[in-house]
């Protein structure tokens, strides 16, 4: 390997061959064509040498292929963006204690899961006690006021709760994402805080399993988490955007 | 062939257990009536269409009258009398010229009385009769279909789901999913349907991870399923989805559209669209009236409550859940034959034993309701986007399917957890159980439980903790296990939710002929 | 759909939509870096959006990725390059009494598995009587003489058989492909049949499942027959040749 | 538990059967001698190294020694008396001497007989025995270490495959399929190597979809494997192939770095590397006793016949082949405990009852020989690049395993008709070998195939094909079996095939001491 691995390729059994596997459907009857078809997104792709090594058809229009293939193109490690966690990592003791501090009352939380989503696992899983992976939740955390709305939260319904309950921070959770659904409703939901409230919105936090963390400029919030996250992750978070307001 | 050696007495209290747990809310529902009930009476009486002038978007014409009527004179004694004797008052030809005249304000609703009671009463009865035998000749028309174009070869049914949003799209993927091999092709509801206290109008082409449940909707997906069956060469079912706050009316037009099977369970709405469990139960009764009246299969949903609570220590509510519903289906007449009880192959993968416990629990249910057409649901909860460990594990939840005599099987698709399905992953699905089923289908010879082995256990130690559970609930009253969090998790109190306000006290002088009727099988 | 149709994408469920799966490891520990790496592989190869749906650790210095994502690219169809069959499919009946009229006299055939590659039953499935997919093989043929040389033939030995059984036409099978196996023996053989024989060298056909038949130039073999092949396809091409060699 | 209630007296009498199929062979085997084998005796008595200086590339000593002997004296006497006896003439120190001295041309090698005889064939031993007992050393250790780290916890043991062509790849995918669960490594071979009549030297990186055995690569990879047995707590076993032209020389060389399962059938090298017939029957027997003094698990190659042969029709074939593999290895010392039996998953997958015919084959293997770890190959031939419907299978290959009991399990890949494995591969087939043997592994509890049922009639139609089969080989010769194509349609005739010039018939005066102490056990 080099001293400096920069630069990396997909890895199939030796360094650098660059394999890849990959399949789609091409709305193309099966035969000679489509494969032709295949081999040449393929090659579009910067797979070079591309081999289809699979096809069957899907009713008389479509084809199913398999490809295998070595990509050309390199990963820049250095150029990777990656939402690094800025703030450290604190136990559920750390945690309280930091917002007791900096603090001196309980942070408020609204949670909620908008729009037509009915998937309330993933916030569940961050705001009941029962936690996820092993963690507890917030609602474990002695200095937080938890409120979890559930699902099929409306924004109007929520933007009045966040604002009666005085939320310093409102969780949004947003599962379905056909036709972009996370996307609008998250916007849509950032864009009634900064209505209702201007600068004195509560911290806004989206979350779920399709969200790239990257995303959070483009939905209008403050923080995004996506796959896998933990209440502690959260938790930390909150803490530190405390200090941060509590600093600036 | 009983391979769990279940105690018949054990069996025996369960159900009795079940039925004295259902009793009062039975009674609950047969003393109450909904805005949806009422809306799925005047339906089965004719009344058709959409205000398309209002500023809210089309209402449908049932919603107008109804709510109308019950502004007016209200609806503890039912719709009907006050329509009909609108209509009668006011010599209007139908009930849609009714619902025109409401919409422009001329009508006043009264509840009549006396002669002109029994009149209405009468003039009501006989308009829902006619739509009753609507839902009769498709039902005649259905048997004569299977007749004609036969039976899929075997059990299980291959059950696949389609979900564009579009109608049209669905349409494409429905036939080719047939001739692919799909017995029975499902039309997911788009994500915000089953809140709607009104159903849409039209062939729909914008839902959310689903398409609209509409009268048009079902005809056009009915419509084309009938040519592909001729194409395929056995009759091919169309599924839908009885629940929500439109539950009763969905009945009606399913059965009016020759839809096959509902998904209909007495308690999901109350426990995954936090709709009110009074409404919920009122609602449910009748539609499953409906459905006995319409042979339509119903699918319940016990696989719901194994994705939010753990499948390994909730497997006693599944089988309580489906003892209950299957007290209410047999009580709003529903014979074993259409009770497509759910359950689902939802333990943790990772487990030791996970595959053979599956197997226990699939073969009590089997045990059970040795009559009902189970349906057996994939794995969704533990799917990842590791496709390739998802379609394995697809493969070991079919082969279960087939091991333990399943009668309707819900293909697994390898993205469940990254998108709903591709094109390809319902082909790739197709052949994942094509392969299993004839490659190993008659392996159910060769499996024989070890007698007071690992899967005779679990299955005595599910069927042991359901008759503790029942003995709560009889104790404690249904309403109050669903408040306390029993079925999946959820704790639903029974005076909240949504739709709460659709429900109305019947008054003594109630009258509703598509009850009567359906109640008396006439 | 359009009435034309020249340009396709990928088709997931909606007409366009461009989705494709793919999986592939790379050498990064696993972890949110790990992630971004594939998703910018992925952007690199014109997925946009691209979603990194499951990633785990193989071993400590790699991962496995599962990317979904819509491909950007265009396929034009015009552009797909296939090897058309420029020849008709003909019947046994057919090809016999073809090459009785234009040659007078058997046709011989020479095939080989050549190198080290010990693959025959792809050979064989030309070759032997038994066939392939329902159809009899070349010794079959009336008016074919085969002579199959079994595997692990080296070139030399192949290019004397040849001249001693004045072979017409020479037939080798390659299916192993770790290091280019297949296209350096291929090329290897063919190089010494032109240096042996000149023009006057036998027809030279290669097979095997990982050939692409867009290769024949590359190869200096007048034809390349991939997967799935079967006898029919290769009998009437021998048919062809002779014509076309008749006629010129 | 036996499930098929198979005829004690019919599987007596096809032991029998192959016993007497067999004779003829082993009377041929002892008959002669091969260059190998000679090869291997100097080896084992102590001969290393190559001559680099050579034009032909690196030329193993033992081959310069034992070609020259050849030439100036004839190996019908065995190698030893010359070799020994010329050491001493010439006064050399050590073989490799020799063998310099050989290359040099300076050595003319002529058979000794009388006294010098004896002293020649004294030191031969003496030098052979001290080769032995490092094998027996390495026997040793590998049952220290095994007490020490451990075996794996479970049957089957996890068998995989790395296959990069470079040993120091190699390294890294055999540590890494061992950290994943890998509980035995094969290091496949460069395509060309079985046709060698040398065996390389040195490390090698240059392999065709396999690395070339050498001792050195031996050394190297069961050193890196010693490291990371104690990295997971269980000793991980090394395997190579005793096959191809070299076959007794990689046995020796096996016993001498500690591989602890070699390949070794009677046939392979004879059907699938068109090896003379003879060359391979003398070759299979003398490496047979090396492994039997190393107490190394030999695999055999039924598995090869299914991808040439249709795996329904030919499965006799394998039993039979089973029973004469057995037949030889009892005959050349081997232990059932030592007996790899091969067998696989390579039935048609569109089959109908596909899986339930492989159950029926792979159980009646079991019961056929139920102290042997046999061991079950996966699907390879009706492996596409389709990897889905391949994992899948291959999970379903998993299954018959576990429940069939089977010793050694190699696992199978999905990519098996695209590329030699990725590293990917590996990884997600371990993931999928974990799955069914955790979540399904104890299902053989459950598994009792129906009395008389399809699983047990076909067990028992193979077995009586199989006999059927044995009795044809008994009347005709089983030298003209394999010239008929018997086994994977292969047609072999004994006196064509490489190497038959290597084969010798034994003098009456033929010394091998190897051969001596291997037969005595000593
Ligand atoms: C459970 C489930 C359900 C349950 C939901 C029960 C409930 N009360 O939540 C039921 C059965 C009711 C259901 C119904 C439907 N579902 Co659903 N369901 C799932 C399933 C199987 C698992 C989801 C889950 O619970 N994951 C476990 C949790 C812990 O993970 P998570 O949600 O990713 O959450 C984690 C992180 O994302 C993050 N996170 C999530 N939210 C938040 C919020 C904040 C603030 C933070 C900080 C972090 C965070 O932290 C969590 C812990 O790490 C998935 C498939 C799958 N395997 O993923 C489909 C899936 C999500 N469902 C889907 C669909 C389409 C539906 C329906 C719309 C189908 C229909 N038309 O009927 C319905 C309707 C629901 C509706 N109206 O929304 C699709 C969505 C497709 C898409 N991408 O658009 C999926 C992917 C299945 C599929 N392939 O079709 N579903
Ligand atoms: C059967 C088989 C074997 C048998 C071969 C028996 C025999 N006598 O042929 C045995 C068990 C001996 C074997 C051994 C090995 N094999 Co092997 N084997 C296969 C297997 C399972 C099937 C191949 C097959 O028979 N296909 C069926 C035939 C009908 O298809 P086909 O070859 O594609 O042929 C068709 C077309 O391609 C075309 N065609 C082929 N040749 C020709 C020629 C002409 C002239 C024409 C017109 C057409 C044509 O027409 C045929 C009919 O349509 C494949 C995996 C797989 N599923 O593909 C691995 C595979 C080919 N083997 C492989 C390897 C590495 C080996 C070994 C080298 C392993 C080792 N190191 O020990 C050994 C050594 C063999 C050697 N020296 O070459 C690799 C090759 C990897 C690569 N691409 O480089 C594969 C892909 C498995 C893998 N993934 O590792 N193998
Ligand atoms: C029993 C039952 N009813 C209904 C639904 C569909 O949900 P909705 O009513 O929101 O369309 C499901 C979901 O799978 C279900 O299992
Ligand atoms: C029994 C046996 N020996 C040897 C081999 C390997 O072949 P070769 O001897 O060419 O390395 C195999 C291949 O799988 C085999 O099954």
């Amino acid at each position: 390997m080099s001293q400096d691995k920069r630069y990396v390729r997909p890895y199939g059994d030796t360094t650098g061959d660059g394999m890849v596997q990959m399949s789609f459907t091409l709305p193309v009857p099966h035969g000679p064509r489509a494969e032709g078809a295949a081999q040449q997104l393929a090659n579009k792709m910067g797979m070079d040498p591309a081999m289809v090594v699979h096809s069957h058809a899907i009713g008389a229009d479509f084809t199913f292929v398999v490809v295998y293939g070595s990509v050309q193109h390199l990963v820049d490690l250095e150029q990777v963006r990656v939402v690094e966690r800025e703030y450290p990592l604190l136990s559920p003791y750390e945690v309280n204690s930091e917002l007791k501090e900096s603090l001196g009352r309980k942070l408020v939380v609204v949670g909620a899961c908008i729009g037509t989503d009915a998937h309330t696992v993933g916030i569940d899983a961050i705001l009941n006690i029962k936690g996820f992976a092993g963690e507890k939740g917030l609602e474990y955390y002695r200095e937080l006021k938890v409120i979890n709305m559930g699902a099929q939260v409306s924004v109007p319904e929520l933007v009045k709760r966040a604002r009666t309950e005085k939320a310093d921070a409102v969780l949004v959770s947003q599962v379905v994402t056909q036709r972009d659904a996370h996307i609008l409703n998250t916007q849509e939901m950032s864009a009634a805080f900064r209505e209702a409230m201007g600068d004195r919105r509560p911290t806004l936090v989206a979350g779920g399993p399709r969200f790239d963390p990257l995303m959070a400029g483009d939905l209008g919030v403050d923080r995004v988490f996506g796959r896998g996250t933990t209440p502690g992750e959260v938790a930390s978070f909150l803490v530190h955007t405390v200090k941060k307001g509590v600093a600036a | 062939m009983a391979l769990l050696d279940l105690d018949g007495e054990v069996v025996g209290r369960a159900r009795a257990l079940a039925a004295r747990a259902a009793e009062p809310v039975i009674t609950l529902a047969r003393a109450h009536t909904t805005v949806a009930v009422e809306r799925a009476t005047l339906r089965l009486a004719g009344i058709t269409g959409a205000d398309t002038t209002h500023r809210a978007g089309d209402v449908p014409w049932v919603n107008r009258v109804v709510d109308t009527i019950r502004e007016h004179c209200g609806l503890e004694h039912g719709a009907v009398l006050p329509a009909f004797h609108a209509l009668r008052e006011h010599d209007l030809g139908s009930l849609t010229e009714l619902a025109e005249a409401t919409a422009a304000g001329q009508v006043r609703f009264t509840v009549p009385t006396g002669k002109q009671a029994e009149r209405a009463g009468r003039a009501a009865r006989t308009a829902v009769a006619k739509g009753l035998r609507t839902v009769d000749r498709n039902r005649g028309q259905r048997d004569k279909l299977v007749a004609r174009l036969g039976d899929p070869a075997r059990r299980p049914w291959i059950y696949l789901i389609v979900a564009t949003g579009d109608i049209d799209e669905d349409v494409v993927q429905a036939c080719n999913a047939a001739r692919a091999g799909a017995d029975v092709i499902a039309v997911i509801r788009s994500t915000g349907q089953s809140l709607l206290d009104y159903v849409p109008e039209g062939a729909t082409h914008h839902g959310f991870a689903g398409t609209y449940a509409t009268q048009e909707n079902f005809r056009i997906m009915r419509a084309a399923l009938d040519e592909v069956s001729k194409e395929v060469g056995r009759y091919v079912r169309l599924t839908n989805y009885a629940s929500g706050l439109c539950m009763p009316e969905i009945a009606v037009l399913a059965g009016l559209e020759r839809l096959d099977m509902m998904l209909n369970d007495s308690m999901y709405g109350i426990l995954f669209r936090d709709i009110n469990p009074i409404r919920t139960f009122v609602d449910q009764r009748f539609s499953r009236q409906v459905h006995a009246r319409a042979g339509i299969i119903i699918n319940t949903g016990e696989d719901n409550y194994l994705t939010t609570a753990d499948a390994v220590e909730a497997a006693h509510t599944v089988t309580v859940s489906q003892l209950l519903n299957e007290r209410f289906a047999h009580e709003a007449g529903l014979p074993d034959e259409l009770l497509g009880l759910g359950h689902a192959f939802e333990i943790n993968p990772d487990l030791a034993d996970s595959f053979r416990m599956e197997l226990a629990h699939a073969l009590l249910a089997r045990e059970l309701f040795p009559d009902a057409p189970l349906k057996w649901m994939p794995p969704t909860k533990h799917m990842t986007g590791d496709v390739f460990k998802g379609y394995l594990l697809d493969g070991f939840f079919n082969l279960v399917g087939a091991l333990t005599g399943q009668g309707i099987l819900l293909v697994g698709m390898m993205t469940e957890a990254v998108v709903t399905p591709f094109l390809s992953d319902r082909d790739l699905a197709l052949a994942n159980v094509r392969y299993v089923l004839n490659a190993a289908g008659n392996l159910h010879e060769d499996f024989r439980p070890a007698p007071d082995g690992f899967i005779v256990k679990r299955a005595h130690q599910v069927l042991g903790e359901a008759v503790d559970l029942l003995e709560r609930i009889c104790r404690d009253g249904l309403l109050t296990a669903i408040a306390e969090g029993t079925f999946g998790l959820m704790k639903r109190p029974p005076d909240a939710g949504k739709g709460a306000d659709g429900v109305v006290e019947k008054a003594d002088g109630y009258v509703n002929p598509a009850s009567e009727l359906l109640e008396a099988g006439q």
